[in-house]
């Protein structure tokens, strides 16, 4: 059996080069892989591209990657309210900054995992989002090209993994972690838990272990607001 | 002269509450929309939706009771009713631009006669701005309302010919309920529906840039 | 609480009209909706364009349809060699077939779920799946445009549903029944039990109640080779 | 004068499943493909993934063992290996035409040089023809070997110039398993990897439409 858990953090990020394409789960503070995160960070990682629902909350989740200075590039729904670090740097045009629509946004990574070259969607459409994408009608409706996105890592967060990479995520902490498990080269998970092959009931099984390349167990660190 | 007292944002809520049925599927955004759950009429089971994966949400959480990964689209812990599901966010909005939800009620900037919408960015306010699910909910809505005051603090109208602001959607908005009227878009434009007592049809216009269509006599915004 | 739960088979389907585009879920003899397709053929309907992964074997499954020449268009990606009915009936006209890679069926479904107007994929390039739809390079990729596939009707099949239509599949029967309940105006799913709202756990349901419409309890009619 | 002995069906699988690495991910299509997950090198685990929905498939099912709800793609009864999981159709294909598996197999009718396959239908056939998940998995899988006979009944090459039957896939082919052969598709044409014991790359050529390289020695198919 290949070996795909990590004893620590730091050696599960320890060959992500400066300058990745990056994604990261999480949603509302629930399910951010904040312990990698932290590593990725502690690293010194830099000009890394970020696809992620959010910018942190101050110098929580993403937050401290915008506060030192690591991110170059971010793709991003909702930036946030409170996202300080990320909003400071892109006023001094530190970060540059691509606005999705979150669907969208996650459509674009299902479309890169599932093999397609792009799809037409309605959303955006008469937008700032459709600057610079084809536009044509379909059955009627103006629709825009949206491309897929894929990154080379994808940093989760998972409640349970069984030794092979099965993945059960708690209540609303699943949200972009699956999706994003999918659309990149190399997902690298951090569970609560990792439980014995077998303990997942195989119809229970939300991401399956063929989508998850590293497993690290990590427990505590939350940014709740 | 002031003006006539206007409804409060909670009537608002009370009255965009009216237009969901027994059973339907509902989105509810940032916003005067996220009092609505609120106001429910009595005897009617309404299934909430939340973009980042929840089918069934419940009231808010207690003090106490907070599990921070139970949380809804604006970051508020929640709690479930009996029958609830999660699923990921791709799926969640699958079900809101595959017109799977029978209402979404979303806040606004400005709202034109054909129905755009504008509310995620105000002109001139500094960063980039945030989207979040607002593109994807308008763009599938079967039935999209909007609750918002009917002008700005200064006075402006909301109810536009054609959005100045940076637009979330077009031609998407059915139905717009504010502190002054409730007002339904139409192929052949904006229709007054209703208007809050003690205000004219002709009130309500000079409050309103965008011609409102009055349809014989117009009844008091009812709150259930 | 509206109420989904049909007493009888036939009230299930009473509705549907001839002519109408029905999705019928099942792969490999598993997971197919062998009750309510006998109250379809039996009610008489005529003239519907079924979309199955298969056209039955001999007369099970939606092979009693093709029997009884209740179909005038079929949208399959693998008939079957023992789809005797369809065979005859294709072979002599009376019904018409689409072909479509299986992958691709399912994707055209999840499309028309989703509310998008079409995808590009490498999937059929330069084979005759790609006569007629249109083709460009992206990516320097060869790729062809697929439509999403709505359906008005899908008659699927589940393990359980609990009273307000979220539902879990057994084993290898999950294959298309998810995906169709998502892709029709009206979801029609025959299941072994019915249980208590709450039964199942919210991480654990496959189809959320929204796209369920009509829940019937059926037993014991399996066609297994 | 007679040929010289060929290997058997089970011999081509046999070699096929010196193709898979431990933790390798694999599909295996109709036909002699669905024999290798009989032959797989002691020591080594490798997930079988079927179209219909399954990852972790085991071995087929025993008499009185069987579960018609737990079958692979050729509609078979099988068994699940612990850490096998289950999901919808949708997700089986993005993970085949996303690139996800390590290696498909597949069987052939037909093999051009520059790797098009076709396998799904025999021209002159009746009927529509069965395409099933093989234009998939052609067209998005990592690595692709195709086992096959090298000739037809009637000895005709299946290792051709360009394919005369219906395609299934353009330039998807890594490899090529056949009875006399082990042959890679290379950029720049058919590469001889390997020639069944006893035959010489002259006597492989002569079997096959389509030029084989030859890089030096050519060894024996070995079949571990």
């Amino acid at each position: 059996m290949k070996q795909k858990i990590f004893s620590s953090l730091d050696a599960a990020v320890a060959d992500i080069p400066d300058g990745a394409r990056i994604m990261f789960g999480g949603f509302g503070g629930a399910g951010f892989p904040n312990n990698l995160i932290q590593a990725l960070s502690r690293k010194g990682i830099k000009e890394i591209t970020a696809i992620s629902n959010n910018c942190g909350t101050r110098e929580g989740e993403l937050g401290i990657m915008f506060k030192n200075g690591q991110v170059r590039h971010v793709v991003a729904a909702f930036p946030g309210p409170h996202s300080n670090y990320f909003q400071e740097r892109y006023a001094k045009g530190e970060v540059t900054c691509e606005l999705v629509p979150q669907g969208i946004l996650c459509e674009r990574m299902r479309a890169a995992a599932a093999g397609l070259l792009g799809f037409y969607t309605t959303v955006g459409v008469g937008t700032e989002v459709a600057n610079g994408k084809e536009e044509r009608v379909i059955d009627g409706k103006r629709c825009i090209l949206e491309k897929p996105m894929h990154a080379d890592f994808a940093l989760i967060k998972a409640e349970k993994a069984d030794e092979l990479g099965n993945l059960t995520y708690r209540l609303a902490a699943r949200n972009f972690n699956p999706i994003m498990a999918m659309a990149a080269s190399t997902t690298i998970v951090e569970v609560d838990e990792i439980v014995p092959v077998g303990s997942i009931e195989p119809e229970n099984v939300i991401t399956p272990a063929i989508f998850v390349h590293r497993i690290v167990q990590a427990k505590g660190l939350r940014y709740a607001g | 002269m002031p003006d006539k007292p206007r409804l409060s944002r909670e009537q608002i809520a009370q009255r965009a509450a009216r237009e969901l049925s027994d059973g339907a599927y509902v989105n509810l955004g940032w916003g005067i929309p996220n009092l609505i759950a609120d106001y429910l009429p009595k005897g009617i089971t309404v299934y909430f939706h939340s973009e980042n994966g929840i089918l069934g949400m419940g009231r808010r959480a207690k003090p106490g009771e907070e599990d921070y990964d139970l949380v809804d689209a604006m970051k508020v812990p929640v709690t479930l009713i009996p029958g609830a599901s999660f699923f990921n966010q791709a799926d969640a909005h699958l079900m809101t631009r595959g017109g799977h939800l029978d209402v979404a009620v979303l806040g606004g900037f400005q709202v034109s006669e054909k129905g755009d919408l504008a509310n995620w960015k105000i002109p001139g306010s500094k960063g980039i701005g945030n989207i979040g699910g607002a593109m994807d909910i308008s763009a599938g809505a079967k039935n999209l309302i909007v609750c918002m005051e009917h002008n700005t603090k200064d006075g402006a109208p909301k109810i536009v010919k054609q959005c100045s602001y940076p637009l979330t959607g077009i031609e998407c908005v059915n139905t717009i309920i504010t502190d002054l009227a409730v007002i339904d878009v139409t192929k052949n434009g904006l229709v007054l529906r209703e208007a809050a007592p003690g205000w004219s049809p002709e009130e309500v216009q000079a409050k309103t840039e965008a011609k409102l269509q009055v349809r014989g006599r117009v009844p008091e915004i009812n709150l259930g």
